[in-house]
């Protein structure tokens, strides 16, 4: 199931001609496709039939539609367990998204990946990982790949609040501006690591101290996706031309429990709902959604482009459900090259 | 003697060693919100204060060194881990400064540190979540590894674990939580180093790891109303040291041995246990040592790898049979233990 | 041939290699320096230029990691280790990452790394740095490990080692980079899992890694000249994967195996060897394997218990004596290999 | 062997009462012991009595001496496997000193650490490690352990330039200044990590980062002890009041290989020995001496002294090379306690 009109491969290409109102068409019908591929699952998780924990994207949105925006399909992308907004925005199969999700042959990395490993390396989301930050040197290792091989292309890694804490991360920044890599670091802070805040696990501030490592960085707590986009074009053109590796910082509010389908205000750990008003007053979605009607697009048009996702949505996890698993011989393959 | 799950016996003997002693602390990732490590660690830190009971930065490499600065100075610090996985981030610690720091201070220093961590399955966890890892452990001179099964064995072990003036590795798989079991109310420990005898049996042994005990007990049962065959289960309980004596005796006596193991086989616990019983029990061993353990390979997510993956009750029954030149049992109508009846839902 | 060193073995192959391909590179801690890792790295920088040959920071996890993002963007790092204690410090990337990186792709990746580390014994090298580690790194499935013996191996192992598409560990045992041997001078692999028969004999098997090896020939001369009793040796030179099959057929022949490993014994890969020995060759063993390793205790510095830490000649040879039931020789008189009569000063 | 008027018990108490003379007279005697000790290491090594590598402190001398005179007798200090002046500094018993360096039953540790592990935490010289930064994590739960039991000693911990690339020294810096310790983390910057310079290896300077994680720092590249003795006495006593963990970044040059006892500046990994004239011009036993002559003590008051020191350092060593080996049941002892 490949979502054709999403996608566009010379997406890069055709940006710089793209128009205002392309652009925010574009972006809202990656932040829609998010949103409702991950409502897909709340709604079907029940029923186990998929049999991996899930860490949804919910309320990120707009941070990773921004940024892959201002990417180029040879630039790479590396994530963590939370990486499905990531696929979306690079991969346009998802139907291998749903079979993956369901451990199915159809699935990306026929079902032996799950939610907290997918990728699409053939679309440039190299990899992610569920061990927290363990993709941030990897991802500096493609970025030296990239230089070693005189390729014009930047790789970015996404990574958490939390990601931050662990050691690796610094021996990643040291040698990354060390060696004058093209890589961007994403920080997607939502304030959490799993149901511990932020002021609990750190006592420096995200910005200051990666740019006391030597990188540029830029902070936002936009909902907004053309701006992160613009950010990013921004940065990444920096990276070119400065060889200084690039850290965004962006803040967003995760809207459910850290792993699983649910909202867990009640929980206790970080307020309840209403605290985070603001946030829901600028959702991603909605925001994006706002801005098209702004740009003088009409509703029907909106809900064409809406139809069009839901179906191939629905259509996806239909297939997905009705896919075989893989044979049991296929545990042993692919452990060795 | 109440019965009660293995959580809450892990529970209850935090609270009690840091009732008895004010130098056990309890720190690691998540220790203190609402799901308590899956409910071992609820309620500690509302009992003994922030300050003997509290969450890290994500920071697992500084967070292990943390202990042993402790421990040497001292206190006794448990230290936890939502999955063994995370746990390798701190293996030079392990293998490099735990290990060694008593012999290198020509014996001045003593390093009373729990590490507790858990292994193995949950629901489709895959290959970063997943991992035991004892066999690596106890492959390091200096630390010891405790694998209970029971809640009995949990709250007895961890109790030594707690009290020994070693780092004690101790590693608990996450379906054994479930499992209830009669426990003392009060105080007592279980010798670190020591087998239990979790089934009698003359025709043959198996020596079983965690959770490979749920499933040497079903495929026993199985092999008894199938075959009339008496399976002896020897948990070791503990990997390091190992009580070689007491699985010694029992091969001994059935002259059969088959080690189902929680980990995977190549150079593991269950490549030691095979070793030292095919060396001690030469002349009464009546076929070879065998061997069960997790597949050469990565654990993939998907439900039918997955549960080809892990070692199972079945495998273990046609391994008997195999070793006792036995027909093979129909297990059509037999029910064995799956995740797939208990899972409803997130996490 | 030309007779060459093993370290020049070492830096033949890697000129030879990035050479042929340019997708070869190499890096590490100290390897541009004037000591060029115990010579292997000597002039590479100089032939290849910064790009291709660079230090890096004291930060061997973020290296360890760097390896698999360059890897499996298409270039072929080889790391290197001054000791492969340093390398622990990366084990979250072995274990966690390098090891599951193609399956979790379902495929599409492939890592072809290699990471060199310098192994085992020097001078009062204590208990950081002396480790092996082949059996921790070689239970992980995903990982393939390595340990040349000769300077013919470590050049047709490296060889292959660094045209393989998958992560191999290359250990390299620091009194081995003197030896001496012939050593084609063009191209040649030696494939990875293969075992090599050091030493033919019918009356009993020594299987013996990396300097055990040395180890066992001085054993089986002196075995052969005291009590004319012919002892095969077999280096699996490959840990994982291993060549069971030259093992099993030498110690059918012979019926007797001891096991020389260059590491701990407990889930060491001794272990597994002695399990996999004793299930193969059940009904051909005559005594049952024997294994020789470090002791069970980190490495001391001082001199006397640095010496009984590491197995010797001396006690390969009391135990072909032991199992054959000879009466032990009287060695006095013997010159068994020892450091102290080549070390004179510092490093 | 010990040297009972190099150190005193009480140092701490009576240091408030010091006179300017008496704490510089210590320090010299400090500062020549260690360099004398070494000395020594240096004329007996190539007779292979000493079968241990040794990373000499020669050059480092007045930081050492000048920090640890600072600290009180239950202040800790954790170092590395260039741990010679810090034994010197917080133990008096130099018999177990060379006869640990000899491996004999008289060592501190029975010879079983050797030069790169040794410690002696009877002085609160509480354990060094030869895995760089790995003693870092582990001060910083003695400094927990300090806080927990309410004790009102500080930890002190020693570690190179090097170190400070290490991810985990980032991390216990977050945790310690998330957790308050009572910790002095001590760089001892000598601008090498083996044969690599601080520059390609390092693209951020310590101080500043170091800051921006929320420490207290001071930085310095004095050879003056007392001036160090100084610095550090203020940290301390910030450390104490204000909660906040101090780090004194102290540069110094390596007067030797990093491991052995020759000098080598021919190998031309950092230019020749002229190239460090300054250096030497301030070498940290020329500079003290200079400045007891300054105080008015006069050269014979100060030949005692050396002699003295000279005569311990003879005999010890004899002491050490005439002690037995451990026998070799001794190798299976103190694995387990
Ligand atoms: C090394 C490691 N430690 C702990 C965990 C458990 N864990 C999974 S996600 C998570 C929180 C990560 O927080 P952050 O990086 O902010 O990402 P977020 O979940 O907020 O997107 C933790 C602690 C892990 N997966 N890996
Ligand atoms: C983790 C680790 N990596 C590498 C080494 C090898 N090594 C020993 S000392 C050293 C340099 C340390 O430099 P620095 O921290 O500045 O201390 P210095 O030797 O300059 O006192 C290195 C790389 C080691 N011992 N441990
Ligand atoms: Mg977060
Ligand atoms: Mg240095």
């Amino acid at each position: 199931m490949f979502l054709k009109s999403i996608i566009n491969e010379d997406d890069c290409k055709k940006r710089t001609a793209m128009t205002n109102i392309e652009l925010n068409k574009e972006l809202y019908k990656k932040i829609y496709l998010m949103r409702k591929a991950e409502e897909k699952i709340q709604e079907v998780y029940y029923t186990d039939v998929m049999k991996t924990p899930v860490h949804l994207s919910l309320g990120e949105e707009a941070i990773v539609a921004g940024v892959c925006q201002a990417l180029s399909v040879d630039d790479q992308v590396y994530g963590t367990c939370r990486g499905h907004a990531l696929y979306l925005a690079r991969s346009k199969n998802l139907g291998a998204f749903y079979g993956e999700l369901c451990g199915k042959v159809t699935g990306v990395a026929k079902g032996k990946a799950g939610s907290m490993h997918i990728s699409c390396p053939e679309s440039g989301f190299v990899a992610s990982s569920a061990i927290v930050s363990s993709t941030i040197p990897v991802a500096l290792g493609a970025a030296f790949a990239a230089k070693y091989k005189k390729s014009n292309h930047i790789v970015a890694v996404f990574f958490g609040d939390g990601a931050t804490e662990e050691g690796v991360f610094w021996e990643t920044l040291n040698m990354a501006c060390l060696k004058k890599l093209p890589i961007l670091f994403v920080c997607e802070d939502n304030g959490m690591a799993i149901h511990a805040q932020i002021k609990d696990r750190q006592n420096y501030s995200i910005p200051e101290a990666t740019r006391s490592f030597g990188l540029s960085v830029h902070s936002d707590d936009t909902t907004d996706s053309e701006r992160i986009y613009s950010i990013t074009e921004q940065a990444v053109q920096d990276i070119k031309k400065t060889d200084v590796p690039h850290l965004l910082h962006l803040k967003y509010h995760r809207y459910l429990e850290h792993v699983g389908v649910n909202e867990d205000y009640s929980a206790g750990y970080r307020g309840q709902k209403d605290d985070y008003a603001d946030w829901y007053a600028r959702d991603p979605v909605l925001f994006q959604r706002e801005k098209l009607k702004l740009l003088g697009i009409i509703g029907d048009e909106i809900k064409l482009m809406e139809t069009e996702i839901d179906q191939a949505i629905n259509e996806s996890t239909k297939l997905a459900l009705d896919a075989p698993f893989p044979a049991d011989s296929e545990l042993f393959k692919d452990v060795y090259a | 003697m109440k019965t009660i799950t293995y959580r809450e016996a892990i529970n209850q003997t935090l609270v009690q060693e840091m009732e008895r002693d004010p130098a056990v602390f309890v720190y690691g990732l998540d220790v203190t919100d609402h799901k308590g490590i899956f409910g071992s660690t609820l309620g500690i830190e509302d009992k003994f204060g922030a300050e003997r009971c509290f969450i890290t930065p994500l920071s697992e490499d500084a967070m292990t060194g943390f202990a042993l600065g402790a421990a040497i100075n001292g206190l006794r610090p448990v230290h936890i881990h939502q999955r063994v996985d995370f746990m390798i981030l701190g293996m030079n610690q392990f293998s490099n400064m735990y290990s060694s720091c008593r012999y290198m201070s020509g014996g001045k220093l003593k390093a009373p540190i729990v590490v507790r961590a858990v292994i193995g399955r949950g629901w489709g966890q895959s290959c970063q979540h997943s991992k035991s890892m004892h066999s690596v452990f106890a492959h390091i001179p200096g630390l010891k590894v405790v694998l209970p099964t029971t809640p009995r064995d949990a709250k007895g072990l961890l109790t030594t674990a707690i009290r020994d003036d070693n780092p004690v590795i101790v590693l608990e798989h996450r379906w054994l939580y479930d499992i209830e079991g009669e426990v003392p109310e009060g105080d007592y420990v279980i010798p670190i180093g020591k087998a239990n005898i979790v089934r009698g049996g003359s025709e043959i042994t198996v020596i079983a790891t965690s959770w490979m005990n749920v499933e040497a007990l079903k495929a026993a049962e199985v092999v008894q109303r199938k075959h009339g065959v008496e399976v002896e289960i020897v948990d070791p309980r503990t990997v390091y040291p190992l009580d070689e004596e007491t699985i010694v005796a029992s091969v001994k006596k059935t002259g059969h041995c088959i080690v189902a193991d929680y980990d995977w086989v190549f150079c593991g616990f269950s490549a030691e246990i095979a070793a030292m019983v095919s060396e001690r029990c030469f002349k009464e061993l009546k076929t070879p040592v065998s061997r069960l353990g997790f597949a050469h390979t990565p654990c993939p997510t998907t439900r039918p790898l997955e549960n080809k993956f892990y070692p199972s009750a079945v495998e273990i029954i046609r391994m008997v049979e195999n070793k006792l030149g036995l027909e093979l049992a129909d297990l059509r109508g037999e029910e064995f233990y799956s995740y797939e009846n208990k899972f409803k839902g997130p996490f």
